[in-house]
């Protein structure tokens, strides 16, 4: 288990330690929401990297669609569409914790928290089409073309929330629209969740070519032809 | 393109009139849905009013599902669809063909649950009948474009029921909510005149789809 | 603008809500060590199920 | 002769399931006009070997060109005729075929469509349903698709499958036919002797592997001798 990818889960282990105490215990209480706003320090980073690796997912799926034999990009384009998955239901779980003490419910329509929903969904009926897919050749373009479809959703969900005009979410925090004594915990924690999210699409990109190969013959190398039926008569 | 486009179009269409039974339920469906909402509901005239552009779209959503997992079934039963392509018909004119002759379904069927939901639901219209039919074109072709898309799927992975809804439910939120508050608008009045925005939405929603759709699904039956 | 500005657009005091944070973070980090573990499981089995055969 | 691309190539064509080949490490030149016939034990990789030739199957490693093209940039003219008929169930055995003709841009006058009905021995069943039709009809009416494309290279996968004694003769003469009017062939069946005479070279497939090559009136003794 000496894989290279381990060192980078250590990495991002250890920011996430160090950026969860810092912005945990270190930084002064925000005037109006006092400790809740402490959440961001999670809740921002998640959101980041949940909609980078989505992109990830996006990219990788154009990609399966021009290559000819795309094994491994299939393996990292499913293991990428899985941790997109997780990091959307933290995301959602943290909102809604969030929305709770600040907006007074756990959930709201808003169109953040609507295509972040609808995003998870989305790629969570990507998973399950692949698993119903037969076939290595069917399985990878099919999750593919389902994966670029449901990705650009994302931005239309948006939109159409958004011109309700119901939003109670404030802008997309960056540390620029942050006081700058809580840049560093930001960056902390998303560099740690992007860390760990590489790592654990390699981990998870390597689970799936290796149970790929346990039943598809994709390995073993093809047998030489063996005899020439150069039927000319 | 267009030519054998047009013929899987006739295709399908002969297909759907060589077997009415088949239509039939998806009518008797769509027609039993509407009844149920106005059962939850209760008898709240009022309120049945007010959301029948939902309840319409909400009939409309659920029966696509079945009509379009049918289209496909007759298209693998006996692996119809290969033969298609060894014709050989281009993967894009399939998805075209196919496409439109789904939508020019939901069009025959919201023709029907239009009037039929004004009657069960006290509704009418105050916008122009023009406008209604226009935001019901369109709304319906954001269901039947990704929808004939992922049905190429569906129809023959396995689990193929559930899998329809799964995919196609999440994705079609944007024309779900454009399309019934256009509708609502139309049939309420638009005082503040916003329903040009949501046509729009709709429209572009379309365009996206429509033309994202017959580029992949030369990959989706390719496998 | 800075952060402090930026929270005036938000409506009601809001005091302590250590608890929230705490579940949070809490919930957060159950489920990315759920996934890992399932993960990490699920390599061995594929690492052990390949060298068997 | 040699400056045209043979109608079929084959390099190194594999195909897997899993972890079993069924097909593998195929090399086969069939030059325009020539016919072969597969032959090989349930199993073997004719269905396989057919389908890669047509592109509804994807190889694993190696290719296929039909007539110096990759096959799916081929099949204008290719024509297959497999164990699945390809027919919609609820319209009638002239409705298919008119829809076929459409779609493939031919002449879909009712004289035409009628006279290959005839032909295949449905004459006066246009109007059945195929729902309604017995195995070998569905049989007969895929042969019709495939005689009103009339394509260059012909694949033919167990044509005498659920046919008739008469629908035996039939395609007898019709293989003879395409072989005449100068159609590159290639067919699998169980029937090696009553094939054999009919076609020039022969092919043994056994476990996914071509195990024989030689003129198709040898393929039957060769069999005995490698099936023992």
């Amino acid at each position: 288990m000496r894989d290279r990818e381990n060192l980078l889960g250590a990495l991002g282990l250890l920011l996430l330690c160090l950026g969860s105490a810092w912005g945990l215990f270190y930084t002064p209480p925000e005037t109006k929401m006092a400790s809740v706003m402490r959440i961001f320090f999670i809740h921002v980073p998640t959101a980041w990297n949940a909609l980078l690796i989505a992109t990830f997912a996006f990219a990788l799926a154009v990609g399966v669609l021009f290559k000819k034999s795309p094994g491994k990009w299939d393996a990292a384009l499913a293991a990428t569409v899985e941790v997109a998955c997780v990091y959307t239901v933290m995301l959602l779980i943290q909102g809604s914790i969030w929305g709770k003490p600040t907006w007074g419910t756990y959930w709201d329509w808003d169109p953040r928290l609507t295509s972040a929903a609808v995003m998870g969904v989305a790629f969570a009926g990507v998973l399950s089409l692949r698993s119903f897919a037969e076939g290595p050749r069917r399985k990878a373009l099919w999750t593919a073309v389902a994966t670029i479809i449901a990705y650009v959703d994302v931005p239309i969900v948006y939109f159409s929330v958004q011109m309700t005009d119901r939003t109670l979410h404030q802008n997309l925090s960056s540390p620029t629209s942050v006081s700058s004594i809580y840049h560093w915990p930001l960056r902390a924690n998303a560099f740690a969740l992007l860390f760990i999210g590489i790592w654990l699409i390699i981990r998870r990109a390597r689970t799936i070519l290796l149970e790929a190969e346990d039943d598809a013959g994709g390995s073993s190398p093809a047998p030489e032809a063996t005899l020439v039926a150069g039927v000319e008569g | 393109m267009i030519r054998p486009a047009l013929g899987v179009l006739r295709k399908d269409l002969k297909l759907d009139l060589a077997s009415p039974g088949r239509l039939a339920a998806v009518v008797l469906f769509s027609v039993v849905t509407l009844l149920l909402f106005s059962f939850a509901v209760g008898p709240d005239t009022s309120s049945l009013q007010r959301n029948t552009a939902g309840y319409l779209w909400l009939a409309l959503t659920l029966s696509s599902t079945l009509a379009l997992g049918e289209s496909f079934r007759l298209e693998v039963e006996d692996d119809a669809l290969e033969g298609l392509l060894l014709l050989p018909v281009p993967p894009a004119a399939i998805f075209y063909g196919k496409a439109t002759a789904n939508l020019l379904f939901l069009l025959a069927l919201a023709a029907l649950l239009v009037p039929l939901s004004f009657g069960l639901y006290g509704a009418s219209v105050r916008g122009s009948f023009l406008e209604l039919a226009v935001i019901i074109a369109l709304g319906t072709a954001g269901l039947a474009g990704p929808g004939t898309l992922y049905s190429a799927m569906t129809a023959r992975a396995r689990g193929s029921d559930v899998m329809l809804p799964l995919l196609l439910f999440p994705l079609v939120i944007p024309v779900l909510i454009a399309s019934v508050k256009a509708t609502s608008l139309v049939l309420l009045g638009d005082p503040m005149g916003d329903r040009g925005a949501w046509f729009a939405l709709v429209g572009c929603f379309d365009l996206v789809y429509w033309t994202l759709c017959g580029l992949l699904f030369g990959k989706v039956v390719d496998a | 603008m800075n952060g402090t500005e930026e929270t005036v657009e938000f409506t009601g005091q809001i005091v302590g809500g250590g608890g929230y944070v705490a579940a949070a973070w809490s919930i957060s980090l159950v489920i990315l060590l759920a996934y890992v573990i399932v993960t990490t499981v699920r390599l061995r089995a594929a690492r052990a199920g390949k060298e068997s055969s | 002769m040699s400056d045209l691309p043979p109608a079929l190539r084959a390099t190194a064509l594999s195909r897997g399931y899993g972890r079993r080949w069924a097909l593998a490490g195929l090399n086969l030149e069939l030059a325009a006009g020539r016919s072969l016939l597969v032959a090989g034990p349930n199993g073997a990789g004719k269905t396989t070997l057919l389908r890669l030739l047509a592109a509804t199957l994807r190889p694993t490693s190696g290719s296929v060109e039909v007539l110096g093209k990759p096959p799916a940039a081929a099949r204008e003219h290719l024509g297959l005729l497999s164990h699945r008929t390809h027919l919609y169930t609820d319209l009638t055995c002239l409705e298919n075929l008119r829809v076929a003709a459409r779609l493939g841009g031919r002449d879909l006058s009712k004289d035409r469509l009628g006279a290959l009905l005839e032909r295949v021995g449905l004459a006066g069943r246009g109007g059945t349903r195929i729902r309604e039709c017995s195995a070998g009809m569905r049989k007969r009416l895929a042969f019709a698709r495939l005689l009103e494309k009339d394509p260059d290279v012909v694949l033919l996968d167990e044509p005498y499958g659920q046919l008739d004694p008469r629908g035996f003769d039939f395609v007898d003469q019709l293989i003879a036919e395409l072989a005449s009017r100068g159609r590159t062939l290639v067919m699998s069946t169980h029937l090696v002797p009553r094939a054999a005479p009919l076609l020039r070279s022969g092919l043994l497939l056994v476990d996914g592997r071509p195990t024989w090559v030689g003129p198709a009136a040898d393929l039957p003794s060769a069999m005995s001798e490698r099936l023992a």
